[in-house]
Parts: structure tokens; sequence; C-alpha cells
């Protein structure tokens, strides 16, 4: 099996909504026994803020 | 033409529906022949709640399962439907539906006691209509969620309610505790119960006895209090101490209570909780000096209230008729026994609210009738369409009105000629054409 | 100036409905038909801004559906709008909302209007696709989720209201043409006089196959975006019945308040 | 360039050139408003296999399964994407238990496409606190029905709502009879309570007018001493009893 599970997440007003946490939590469920690998992007013009939250065990990139 | 030989001409199923109960069984099979043709059709019907009784008796006798079990769901299915459906080879979801069912006979309910079903004994338990006796052969078997629905049965006696106290929980004690067979030596038991929610319970029971009421006044629990102040009689009221019961909830209750003495009533009509005085204000045995005090309470609930109060005076009305808040207003417009002269005044206003309770008002002169019919919101439309003595000058304008459901009302007015009826068989709405053809129905022709 | 606004006939299910042969979806004997709420208020949104131009701005509503979606275009009609347009062909049963798109992106390139006004979703399927992935094969700007529309003929942008999470509004401006996907409340959608009802059946309504518009089964069947396995009832589904005696059943359901509020 | 808020073009492209350059298997959204505006055109436009407001999805053998509720919540509705390597799916919210635990994932940066966006952020603009009663824009309700039979009554379910903390709806007879203001009304020719959350149904059948106007709700509950009665077809929880009892219990909860 290839191809990785890509998350998009998405922040308003300065603040990653809270269901972005929930939609990191569905890939690592459906990541389960598979062998994929699971990546969060960002998309912000000063994305450094989200990354420490977003950063979430089980989370690969 | 007759309504039979416009439906079955047209077709419409909605006018054949409207018109069965109204023919003779031969004419009936043509109607049905139209109405039963798809087993859609048939199911739709026999869940409808319109659905009048003579047709739901026919499909009580349709071959398709799923046409009778909707009969059996059916509020409006009568008795001796139900009675056909339970004969045959009825499923147990049948049986269950036939057993919670309000329409059922005893006897019929009284043949199911010894069926296994969970579903029919639970409902077996629940119905009102279910006799004493099939109650007492339901018990011994009973589980606890059984025991819990047998407890609020109205046909439990007091040694059934004894048993359901001594086997149940929590729950069942106070359900038996707020039964009126429970007799006194239960009631006594529940009295000293440790638990706040038996005590409530009993202190709402119709049976309670005032001395155990009076006792329950002193009860710790304000809520037990507020209870046991809802149900007592007069002359065991402590007013003074209720009217300053540390509980906002004791003091509403005393503030809702029908024999309430002067001095409590101007009391409460400075209690700091506005529900207080939104109840004081209801209450019919308010004394008018107090009410004319709550007339010009800061809260506009509390004023709507005293405008609502049967005891209000005309005076008083006529100040309230002058309130700033449009709410207030409306209730006033909404007295049957307001002048007319404030009709006529309120009339002209802006307020839908208070335009429709004029609306309404079975004293509006048709002359005001007839302009708030032309108003440009539906809602106030309805009101005259609701209002039963509006004339039929006053509905010539919502004859057409772009709102089904205010046409589908309006074919229930009285004042609508035979012509108007009959012209809204052609409506789009089924609805409307259902209804004009009911009215049709039910109406003695003319001569 | 045109505005084109797709509609839908929605179908809700009956109850102890039951599954068609092949377990993808409800037996159509089960299935009612009615018009999509949402569109009530996408096609007022229209009229709305129709009636204010006095005369400059066209209406045309259009729908994919067989024979009987003809009642969701004359209920349309009926309370203005002079014509509608209807897509048929029966290679378009279970068509997923990428494929309505593409039927639906054909005619915007015959109808040729400034914008085009669907609902936010359609309530028997609930995808809240159709919209924006029309406005994605149009190559077409687009704002979802609309709660107020500035828009005058001639206007090269809209002015629009979106309503976020939490019932915070983001007011943004969009180029036109674009397709804007329109919430409930946005307006008070008018009822159709009996005249109206009676005209509209009178007005035309044009009727395509997918070949009028170039297009084949084949094609759309290849672009849907998912495909059915099975449809089941949920144990979810049913209502949670609260059993018990009156006492519990509001211990219950303050439990149930409670945790709503607190999950909300 | 700016991003600040979101804009559909910028943010379509940003994840069309991010799923080019990985290729992923699947592309997950949360199911919201901002992706309701994007997440079916990236899937259109990348040729991607798509659903949307999906409540569990696994693989199942090699294929990606998502499942989803359709026709009010009645039934589920399973999907596979046959011969897409990339599938769009966007998850409801309120489903899975959001991630607490941290991790430290490598962090690498990723140009986002030049893109002329043909949306334009102007400003946000917060919900309105209103002293007067909007039902439309209540996130709690509760409402009451025919059941209430008398003005009187009406009172204390007035009481229970601010004892609750909800905004008191009616259905339309109850405004009909003047016994609530016009705007409580839920429903046709009254008000669609778009914003609500939890609506508490008592004493209400559920006509087809009122249900207009609140069937979207996600948590309905009904009390109807008619078990046959039809909002309970589209309710989350039903008690079948009578409305003034379960007033009177509910009451000592919350007071």
């Amino acid at each position: 099996m290839t191809g990785e599970i890509l998350v998009a997440v998405e922040h308003r007003q300065g603040a990653l909504s809270p269901a972005s946490l929930e939609t990191i939590a569905a890939a690592i469920e459906l990541k389960g026994d598979t062998d994929r690998s699971i990546a969060v992007a960002v998309i912000a013009e000063k994305p450094d803020d989200f990354v420490a939250q977003v950063s979430k065990a089980g989370v690969d990139e | 033409m007759s309504l039979l030989t416009r439906a079955l001409q047209s077709g419409d199923e909605y006018l054949a529906a409207a018109v069965h109960p109204a023919v003779l069984p031969t004419q009936r099979q043509s109607l049905e022949k139209l109405l039963f043709a798809t087993s859609r059709g048939k199911r739709q019907l026999a869940a409808a709640p319109y659905a009048p009784a003579s047709l739901l008796e026919a499909l009580a006798s349709d071959d398709d399962p799923k046409v009778r079990i909707r009969v059996a769901r059916n509020p409006s299915t009568p008795a001796r439907a139900l009675g056909r459906l339970a004969g045959g080879d009825a499923s147990t979801a049948l049986l269950s539906a036939i057993a919670a069912h309000k329409n059922a006979e005893p006897a019929i309910l009284a043949v199911m006691q010894g069926m296994e079903s969970p579903d029919i004994r639970a409902a077996l338990c629940g119905n009102p209509k279910t006799p004493l006796k099939t109650l007492r052969a339901l018990l011994p078997a009973a589980t606890l969620a059984e025991r819990k629905i047998l407890a609020g049965n109205p046909n439990a006696d007091a040694a059934m309610l004894r048993d359901l106290w001594d086997s149940g929980d929590i729950y069942v004690r106070a359900e038996v505790a707020a039964h009126p067979a429970a007799g006194p030596g239960l009631m006594d038991e529940a009295k000293r119960s440790l638990d706040p929610l038996v005590r409530r319970m009993l202190a709402a029971n119709p049976a309670v006895t005032q001395d155990t009421l009076v006792a329950l006044l002193s009860d710790p629990e304000a809520a037990v209090r507020a209870a046991a102040v809802r149900h007592l009689a007069p002359d065991d009221h402590a007013p003074e101490r209720l009217a300053s019961d540390p509980s906002s909830t004791v003091r509403r209750a005393e503030a809702r209570h029908f024999t309430l003495p002067a001095s409590a009533a101007a009391r409460l009509a400075g209690d700091r909780d506005h529900w207080v005085r939104r109840w004081l204000a209801r209450n019919p045995g308010t004394p008018d000096f107090v009410l004319r005090r709550l007339a010009s309470d800061p809260e506009s609930e509390v004023r709507r209230g005293v405008g609502r109060n049967r005891s209000c005076a005309v005076d008083l009305l006529r100040e309230l008729a002058q309130d700033p808040v449009p709410w207030v207003r409306a209730g006033v417009a909404l007295r049957e026994d307001a002048p007319v002269d404030i009709l006529h005044r309120l009339g002209e206003q802006s307020d839908i609210d208070v335009i429709s309770a004029v609306g309404r008002n079975a004293r509006t002169p048709p002359s005001i009738l007839e302009r708030i019919v032309r108003h440009e919101n539906a809602d106030v439309r309805r009101a005259v369409i609701l209002n039963k003595r509006a004339p039929r000058s006053a509905l010539e304008a919502v004859l057409e009105d772009p709102y089904p459901l205010n046409r589908a009302l309006l074919a229930r007015h009285p004042s609508l000629s035979f012509a108007d009826l009959e012209t809204m068989l052609r409506d789009p709405e089924p609805q409307v054409r259902f209804t004009a053809a009911d009215a049709l129905v039910k109406r003695p022709r003319p001569n | 100036m045109k505005i084109l606004v797709p509609v839908k006939q929605i179908s809700v299910v009956d109850e102890d409905f039951e599954l068609r042969a092949d377990g993808k979806d409800v037996d159509p004997d089960y299935l009612d038909t009615e018009a999509n709420e949402w569109d009530d208020y996408s096609y007022e949104a229209a009229l709305e801004i129709m009636e204010a131009a006095d005369g400059d701005v066209e209406v045309v509503p259009v729908t994919v559906g067989p024979d009987d979606a003809e009642d969701v275009l004359r209920r349309c009609l009926a309370k203005g709008g002079d014509r509608g347009i209807r897509v048929w062909d029966d290679d378009l049963v279970d068509a997923t909302p990428a494929a309505i798109a593409k039927v639906l992106a054909k005619v915007v390139a015959k109808e040729q209007p400034d914008l085009v006004f669907t609902g936010t979703l359609s309530s028997d399927r609930s995808f809240a696709q159709t919209g924006v992935s029309l406005a994605a094969e149009l190559g077409w700007p687009h704002v979802a989720v609309v709660t107020g529309i500035d828009w005058k003929p001639g206007d090269p942008k809209a002015t629009l209201k979106r309503e976020l999470e939490g019932g915070l509004i983001e007011e943004v401006s969009v180029e036109c043409p674009a397709v804007l996907t329109i919430q409930l409340g946005i307006n008070t959608p008018r009822y159709a006089s009996l005249r109206g009802v009676k005209q509209a059946k009178e007005k035309p309504v044009q009727e395509w196959s997918l070949a009028d518009l170039g297009l084949t089964g084949a094609e759309l069947a290849a672009g849907a975006s998912f495909r059915v396995r099975r449809m089941y009832k949920p144990e979810t589904g049913r209502a949670e019945l609260i059993e018990g005696t009156t006492a519990e059943q509001a211990a219950r359901l303050a439990a149930i308040i409670n945790e709503l509020r607190g999950a909300a | 360039m700016p991003v600040a808020s979101f804009q559909s073009d910028v943010y379509e492209a940003a994840v069309l050139a991010l799923a080019e350059a990985r290729k992923p298997a699947v592309i997950l959204f949360p199911h919201s408003v901002d992706t309701w505006g994007y997440a079916p055109a990236v899937a259109m436009r990348g040729g991607f296999g798509c659903a949307t407001d999906v409540i569990d999805v696994k693989y199942d053998g090699g294929d990606l399964v998502a499942v989803r509720a359709v026709y009010a919540e009645k039934l589920h509705m399973e999907v596979d994407f046959p011969e897409r390597e990339t599938v769009v799916l966007t998850v409801r919210t309120n489903v899975f238990k959001p991630t607490e635990a941290d991790g430290s994932p490598a962090v690498s940066e990723f140009a986002a496409p030049q893109t002329q966006a043909r949306t334009e952020h102007i400003t946000y603009i917060e919900p309105e606190q209103t002293g007067d009663v909007d039902i439309s824009q209540a996130e709690y309700m509760l409402s009451v029905g025919r059941g209430v039979g008398e003005e009187e009554n009406v009172e204390q379910f007035k009481e229970l709502a601010d004892s609750l903390g909800f905004t008191l709806g009616c259905s339309r007879p109850i405004a009909d009879n003047g016994w609530l203001p016009k705007s409580r009304q839920v429903g046709q020719s009254g008000k669609t309570v778009v914003k609500c959350k939890v609506y508490v149904a008592m004493g209400i059948s559920g006509s087809v007018q009122h249900m207009a106007g609140m069937k979207h709700v996600p948590s309905i509950i009904a009390i109807n001493k008619d078990a046959e009665a039809s909002i309970f077809t589209i309710a989350k929880y039903g008690v079948v009893g009578d409305m003034f009892e379960i007033a009177e219990e509910l009451r000592g909860h919350f007071s």
C-alpha cells in the first residue's frame, strides 16, 4: 500500500479550529495497522504558531 | 354534481378520502378502488392523521401487513377496527401496537395478558384501558422496567401498589407515592421516606391528606415544600410564612395559590424574583389593589400577566392598552371583555401581535377585520381566518391566500358559502381540497 | 443579465421502509418526493435581485431529474421566472454530485448566466458538494454558505456575507460570474399565489438529454466521485427512547441536556 | 501572498499543489463551513474521489471505505472509490475524539503556488447580542406546542426554559392563540432556527409546517404523550410521557 494520509487543517483569526484535531484523530484511526504515514498541512502565511498545535502523537510530518 | 361523483370523476384521492365516511357502503367500494389502487397509497392513508375512521376500518382488513400495522398505530383508529386487527394472524408487532392503543377495548387487552413478548407486556402495563385483573396477572413476572410502568397505571389498586413499593427501586416508590390509590399506609411510609423525590411525589398525589401536606410544608427540601403548597387547601395554608420562604421556588408556588390572602399577596408583589410577581399577576385570586400595583411593574411580562388576569378591572385594562410594550397591549387586545373602543384603537397599530389579537377577537367589528385580513403577514391574516365570528365579507380577501395552510384553515370557517367551498375543491394544495370536501360533507345541504 | 438557479427534487424515506434489491438505496416505493428546502431560499434570493433590477435580470430554474421532477420547476415558476430547464437521462439515476456538476456546467455553458445560486445542500443526501463542484468544473470563483448578497446587474463583484461556525459572519467579495451556495435563513421565501400556480402550468420547460449537452453516460460514470457499496439502517439511527418513570426520564434528560450543552 | 483568512482559490491551489507533489492516498478535511467552500472543488479539479460529512472511514482489504449518513440520518451509506489514486474526505465534527497526546513530527515548508484570489475578505462581524429574542439565532431552544393546553400553562414552560438557559419557542397554534409572540413561532411562516444545536420539543406533534423550521437541528429531544407523533421520527432522544410531569421533574434538575 502506498500513499500517505494528508490532513488539511483549518484556522481562523489566528486560532486552529477544534475540528482540526478531530480530523487528525480520524487520520490516526485510519492509519491503524497500515504502513501509511500521516502528514498535516497548515495553509497559512505564518504557519509556525499552528505547527506546535498540530504536532500530535502519531503524526509523521 | 355530488361530491361522490366529483371525487370519482376527478380521481382526486383527497376528495375521495373526505367523502368516504359520508356515503353508502356500496358507494364506498368505488371510492376504495381509487384510494387503495397502490400499496404505497394504502400505507400513506393508513398512517395519515386525517384518515377518517371509516377508511381505517376498511384498511384494517387489508392483506398487506405493513398497512395493517400502520392502522394499528394510527391514534384515530376506532375500537372496532382494532378488534378486527387483533383477530386474524396478528404479528407480535401488530399486537403490541394494539396493546398500546388508547382506543383498544379492555376485553381485547385482557386476551393478551398471557403473551410473553416484552413489547406487548410493556404496552399492556402502560395502557390506561388495561383492566385491573390483567394488570394483576402481569405483576408476578414483571421486570423492574415493567414495574415502573405498572406503578403509573391509573387502574392499579392498593394491593398491587404495596407489592410494587416493596419490590421496587426509588423510582418505583416515587411513582407509587404519587398514585391516588396508594392508600393511607403507603402514603404514611412515603411521608417518612428519606428520599426527597418520594416525599415530593407524595405531595403531588391528588389523594394525599391535608395533614400530610401541612407536615410537608416544613420539609427541609424546598421542592417538597413547593409541591405541598400547590395542593394545600385554603384552611391549612400558612401564607405569611410561605410568602417569606427563603426559596424562590416555594414563593413562586405560593404566588400561584388560589386563595392567597391580601397581606401575603401584597408582600409577594414586592418580591425580588420576577417569576414570583409574574405568577401573582396571573393569579385570579390576587386582590385588585395588588393587581394595580403590578400593572406598573418594571417587568413587562408581569404587566402582561395582569392584562391576562380574568380578575383585571376594565379601567386597568384601559391603562394597560396604553402600555409601551406591544406584548402587553396584545394581551389586552386578546380579551373577550375588551371594550370595543379599545379594539378600534389597537386595531390601528402596527405591531403584528397586537393586530393579530384584535383580528382574533370575537368582538372586533367587521370593518376592522376587513382591514386586518389584508395584512402582508400571513400570520396576521390567519388571525382573522381563525376568528369564528368573522363575517364572509372579511374573508373574501383570503379566499386565494398565497399561504396554503391559511386556505386549509379557512375551509373550516363557518361563514364560507357553499360556492366558496366548491371552488376550494380545485385548489392546488391537497390539504385544502381535503378540508373543503370534509367541510362540505359535514355541512347540512341548504334548501 | 441572468441568474441560473439549480433546484432539486429530494427524496424522503417513509417509515419502515425497505431497501432496493441491490441494497444500495431505499426501494423507491418507500420514497416520497418534495422540493429541497434550501432551494426555496436560493430561488427567493434570485427573485429578489430580479425584482429590484426592474426587468434587467432573468431568473431561470434548472433541475436534473426525471419527469416528475418537473414539479419543482413549476413550483419555482409559480413564484416568478418565465421558463425552466430540466435535464434527464436514465444514466443519471444514482449520479454523484460530481456528475451532476458536470451536467450543470454544460447548462451554464449554454445559458451564460452572470450568477449561479444553488442551495448549500440538499437534505436527502446532504453532500453539500454540487454548487462548489460546479464552480470548479467551470473554473469560476465561488462562495459557500452565503447568508447575504449585495449585487446589482452590471456589478463586477458581489459583496456577500458567509455564516461561519459560532455565529461569526464574514463579509467577502467575489468576482462575477460566480457560483454561490445559499444558506437557510438568508431571506423569507414567498408562497406562490394561486394565480401564479395556474400561470406556471403554461410556462415553457426545456427538456435536455445528455446528448443535447454533448455528454455521455459512460463519461459521467467514469467521473463518479464515489461508488455506493451499500446502505443500511444504523443502530444509532433511530431515536433513543428514554424509558423509566417520569422522574427517571427527567433525570436522564437533564443529563443529556447538560452533556449536549457541554459538548457544544 | 496574504492568506490570513480563508480564500477558496488560494486554499484549493495550495492543496492541489501538495497533492501533486506528494500523491497522498487520502486528504482529510474537517467538515466545516470553510471546507464546504473548497474541498469539493479540490476533488473536482484534481479528479479525486470525494465523500463529504464522513462519520467513519477505514480500509477494507485494500479499499478505502467511508460511511456517511443519508435521508435525515435514517440510513447510512457506505461508499468506496474504485480506481482513484487520491480521495478527498471531509470528516464530520464531534465524531472523532480530538487527539491530545503531543508528538514531534518532522516539519517542512511547502511554498504555496502563486494564485490570484478572486474572492476578497472584507471583515468579520461578531454575532449581535441583542436583548430582543431572535429565535433564528438561538443555539438552545425549548419549544411548546398544542399539548400545553391553555395560556396559563405556557408560563411554566417559560419558567423552565429560563432555568435551563434555553430560548422559548412554540409551534403555530400557540402563536395563533396569542399565547406567545409571533417572533417565537418556529416553522413555515415563522422562523427557521438556523443556529439551533439542541431543540427540546414539548407537546409538539410535528406538523410538516413546524418540522420545516427545525428538522435540521442536530439534537432534537421530543417529549410527547403520543408515541406515534411525527416529531419522534426526527428526534435524537424521545420521551413518551406527560409534558407537564416531565417539566415539573426537569425543573428540579435546573433550579
